[in-house]
């Protein structure tokens, strides 16, 4: 009878609550989104799983061993464990949860010894937010490889498009201000380091916002990733409206004269010299766009081909696999179930809104100074969405002239954007860790 | 406080901005400085079957040769053993 | 001359006893029954070679940087740990190690330092096996890979079939008792937990063996999962007779229906259906069968074929490699040449037996009830053993009618019985857990 | 203590088994709904061509694309060049 | 303003010393050499990159959370580690550094957790260094996709050959001997260590040099790394000279005898031959033969021809990857721009000369005692460096007769290199940690 | 000290090149014994090509010989075109 009760204690059903029963159904429906409708689905699937399992009631698999420990309930595990602290067993688990963050790294180590030796071990996910989040190295090895299928072409053919790549990441800044008012209007309560990892998702760029989440909000990132990737699936519908409503017919039908060729010489030097640029001004983006022009400089060098498939390929998925579930495993209820996900959800739409906005206006303020002009339609593209954005781009090109191909030269400051999104990456890090 | 946080966003937004400006002014700088050199002083080669062989020859050769090499020979062989 | 004695003290031949010998031959015998017999080979050659390595006398392997240091036999060395941990020097290697598995984590890691200090480190396969099983990711990503390769297609196409996966799991719990009574009756000492990991033999599925041994029963996991996969190689030995025994010749002749098609959307759902399943009652299942529903999502949903090959190739792979070198690892002479290394084996190949009769017979008591009627002989498959068991199920029915394949209805139960001895794996999980 | 371990291998067996059987009774009533709703309300488009397409077009989207795209535009290119 | 200033504080250039950037052009000209002259490119691209990126000032890619704290120069940042430490707060960084390094484990860990709270975490390439080579996994990871890469048909085919790779080692132990020639005679200082780290780049075989390195002198692993793969880079140029000098006409003329077929069975039992002989004799070596024994078995075996497959490319060029990154990330310029480093590169090419000549000079020897002559040529292809030495054995003999293909033959040498470099590697472990 | 260094180093040359050398001798011996057992008792089955077929079907075959055979079929096409 005492098996049949710890079953049942063990049970799923024992243990759900309302807010792990409704996370399991966003994480039905980030996957209904990813599957059916198609939204970014090599990261919405792992992370639509993942949230499920991190919400499985009584499995604790986003919790570590003595979180699992101290959530069992159990007196006989709580006891010996709130001891170790220094607190009372019937302090409650938050008292106990906080003393164990603050204890020295010995008394932890004990702890965690001690919750292991009473059977309970590190959840499944949250083993793989340590080594693939945690360590900050998902976001990097991705970020290589997306280097190693970029190809810089476009961009070198045309460099003043880098300008729109910079002109869009001003809907990051832009929604770092719309966070911190509404923390100082009382609406929402948000400190500087979330108000920037909420302005990352403006910079349409998966690995770097889960990067710069994981560093300075690791509370957020379960959203902000959510957020990030479900815009960047949305951008066909929520560009458009905007490119439209900022251009005019003549502006949208003007076409681009034919690219040059870039040679490979130039293509295997652009990432030496962006690594350069990034060493003297920014070391603290050199993470990100490091790994990022390694990756590329790979796939441009043409002798270590076999390094640049396999950054391509396999270790890309690997790493993909493990960091989708590992985001996952930050939705669970008592974090995503929040006024804050709301204010990141109406924040990172903006931050879209206004980064694309800027891009279109941007390119046609270049056009007040020269010769060759550009189709401010390529301006949104700026924002990253690689390649959603670049192909928006070209399907209302070709919507007002049907000879207008626009892709190629979106292109430009499509891959633009993912340098100066990692690149305000590392200005906010550097500015935010100075002010905290 | 709040007017701190107020500021902090305000700087950040400032110096944010005009950091990832700046230092993409100084790429578009430095990328057509770089694409001028490269075009005038170090084009492409223009015939470029050789140089291919030649790269794919030392290329991956430590880790990849050995198969290659089995290959060939046992091309090789059997290339004999039909005649 | 020093040097010479240094070199002669640290050649193999010095430390070599007949313990470690004997299990190198061991080692050379999977090796031979992978290569020349076939014996699932992808497991079994790592496993034989880990075996080979880790008795290699005076290399050390498999034990971690202390055991290295105390093994040394240099009292300059044992000497400061000995004292480190509140030991005498002279109390004995096996004292010393006690202490230090008893010591707080602190000291444990300044013993670590101590020992990497003086020159020793943790060995190879130790290193292996903490990062790949310690952790318990290896069996689960192998798990995710074998999700991505099942097809539940004729599952679906006859759920009936279940049940006959969940009778064949009898073969588990009778092995259970009959570990329990090898002890009670005092012929070998096994504690219900090794019972439990014993057991899972039955289950015949190598992942979910190793999973529940690396928590129940570490000690015994060398020799559970080389009887595991041995008595998968051999079921088309084991399993015949009892098939035959058990069945009438019309009984095996019986011709089952065509399959229905089942519907790509039916297949989407499926491993989501289960997965809720879980979580509702039994979390403690939700590892196992997470990944193993994850892999089989990522399969089926079509959108993620990057993630899904990988899954199915590298992944899988390269985690073959290190789970089974780091099972080799577990067969150092001191823990396998032991009687409980026999009764596993004993009663291995008897929960494979009772597994195999109970499908036959669940099959032949369904029969009574239904009007279509199921050949018995794919009840065997429900044992799992993928897909040598089906193969099997299928043999013997074309023995019995040349016409009557029944491969593809055996597939059923075979995929069933990995769910049942997944769901069997968290309820004993569960169940010891409370019991220890 | 014998008596016990006894005891506790009986109390696993029973309760194992017990679970394993519902679960799976559970998984068979569950399948069954499941597969009779979907055949009903949720079956598969009867045209599939143009669903993989699609499928096809959003899957890899975000990773596999550029590449698609580069060897269409370099199509292209090569189309316009013979022409 | 303070946040200019902040932003200018963190920027590279105002870190930029005269060590970094010339380290950092020293990484440019690794790439050079790599992309411009094919110098050993998989692993020198990665290790021209790293060399950049630890380089980059400011960015502490290469140093822990401790270091990286340190470095910051903020007082409110140093004070507490160094009163953690029991250090004055103006004690200087290197004191506080040293006492970190001999503090016990328990203050470590504290110190780390007080870096990370303060804002600190642990570079970039430090985590790379830690698990890739401070493990010692990625070297043995590459061993095995290596030997999963070899034929030893040629060597079984004439095994005498082995007396070649054998005799070409004499370069690792001569440049011992020349390391501490220089460090008697006061020249550079080298320990004993260092001298033995040293002599492995005459091993020609780039996983045993950093192998070894890691283990014996990981100060000197970046310059020694470099020398290891530049040098077998530069063997057509280092060894047709020597092999003239050594050679007479008539001597490269010799016409080697048709090699017998070996068969499938020996090469399946070579692998464990070898393995068992190691076991026996040097223990010691068993970490890094033992990983290319198994990595050949899976080869010869041809029943696991997925893991083999695996083994031979995504593993190893994953592992490649991120080995590379982390010898560069040994190239910083305070442990580079040393004496030491020129000592390491010509005490390096000396290796490699007399490691040629070893082996020209033992196959004429062995041409004494034996009827079918041997062709002296197939003597320098003994250092290893595969394989190029045996390319360059057949180009000279073609010189001397264009119809003498020496390719084949010379294979046998070449293979049995790499053998009797890991045996020396382990027999320099097993010797040089019971000298100090 | 220096001394000391010298005899070190002295040591690590003499016992570890005779450690190199008497390893390799000792697997040259090995060898050839392995060799001369195998090919009395134990030869390669002579018909190889059914075991081939075997092996391919039960080996991971599926993963490497497409690639060889690609290989083959390019070999033979471009063999052919020569002429
Ligand atoms: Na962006
Ligand atoms: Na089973
Ligand atoms: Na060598």
């Amino acid at each position: 009878m005492q098996n049949f009760l710890r079953l049942w204690h063990d049970s799923g059903i024992y243990h759900l609550d309302m807010g792990q029963g409704f996370m399991m159904l966003i994480g039905l429906v980030l996957l209904f989104l990813a599957i059916r409708k198609g939204f970014e689905p090599l990261l919405l699937v792992p992370i639509g799983f993942g949230c499920i399992l991190a919400n499985i009631p009584g499995a604790g698999l986003s919790m570590s061993a003595v979180e699992n420990a101290l959530y069992s309930g159990y007196p006989e595990v709580i006891g010996p464990i709130a001891q170790l602290l220094g607190e009372q067993a019937d302090a409650g688990i938050k008292a106990i949860t906080e003393a164990y963050k603050l204890a020295p790294a010995g008394v932890q180590a004990d702890a965690y010894r001690l919750a292991t030796d009473l059977g309970y071990s590190n959840g499944m996910l949250y083993s793989f937010y340590t080594v693939a989040i945690g360590s900050g190295v998902a976001p990097l090895v991705i970020f290589m490889g997306v280097g190693a299928m970029t190809d810089f072409g476009p961009l070198l053919a045309n460099p003043k498009t880098l300008f729109l790549g910079a002109a869009a990441q001003f809907g990051i800044f832009a929604t770092v201000m719309g966070a911190v008012g509404l923390s100082v209007t009382g609406v929402i309560d948000f400190s500087i380091a979330d108000a920037a990892a909420i302005g990352i998702i403006g910079g349409a760029d998966g690995p770097t916002a889960i990067y710069v989440a994981s560093i300075l909000a690791p509370e957020l990132l379960g959203a902000i990733a959510v957020a990030a990737y479900s815009y960047m699936a949305l951008v066909p519908m929520i560009q458009p409206p905007i490119m439209r409503l900022l251009t005019t017919t003549d502006e949208r039908k003007i076409r681009m004269e034919q690219m040059r060729v870039v040679s490979r010489r130039e293509k295997i030097v652009f990432p030496l010299i962006l690594l350069i640029l990034v060493a003297l001004i920014l070391p603290s983006a050199a993470p990100l766009l490091g790994m990022f022009c390694f990756g590329n400089l790979m796939r441009e060098c043409g002798v270590v081909e076999r390094l640049s498939d396999t950054a391509q390929n396999a270790l890309i998925n690997i790493t993909t696999i493990f960091l989708g579930l590992s985001v996952g495993s930050k939705l669970a209820a008592d974090k995503f179930l929040d006024p804050k996900t709301l204010g990141i959800l109406v924040l990172g739409i903006l931050a879209f809104a206004i980064g694309t906005a800027m891009g279109v206006l941007t390119a046609k303020f270049m056009n007040l100074f020269t010769q060759n002009k550009i189709n401010p339609l390529i301006g949104s593209a700026g924002v990253s969405a690689v390649p959603m954005a670049a192909r928006v781009s070209n399907k209302l090109g070709l919507e007002a002239n049907p000879q207008n191909y626009l892709l190629m030269h979106a292109m430009g400051p499509n891959v633009a954007g993912v340098i100066g999104s990692a690149i305000a990456a590392g200005v906010m890090i550097s500015i935010v860790s100075s002010l905290t | 406080m709040q007017e701190t946080l107020l500021q902090q966003g305000i700087d950040l937004m400032v110096y944010g901005m005009g950091t990832v400006l700046v230092f993409l002014t100084l790429l578009v700088i430095a990328t057509m400085c770089m694409s001028r050199l490269m075009l005038r002083y170090f084009p492409d080669p223009v015939v470029i079957e050789p140089k291919k062989k030649a790269r794919a020859a030392s290329g991956g050769a430590a880790v990849v040769e050995p198969r290659i090499e089995r290959v060939i020979a046992e091309a090789v062989r059997q290339h004999r053993a039909r005649r």
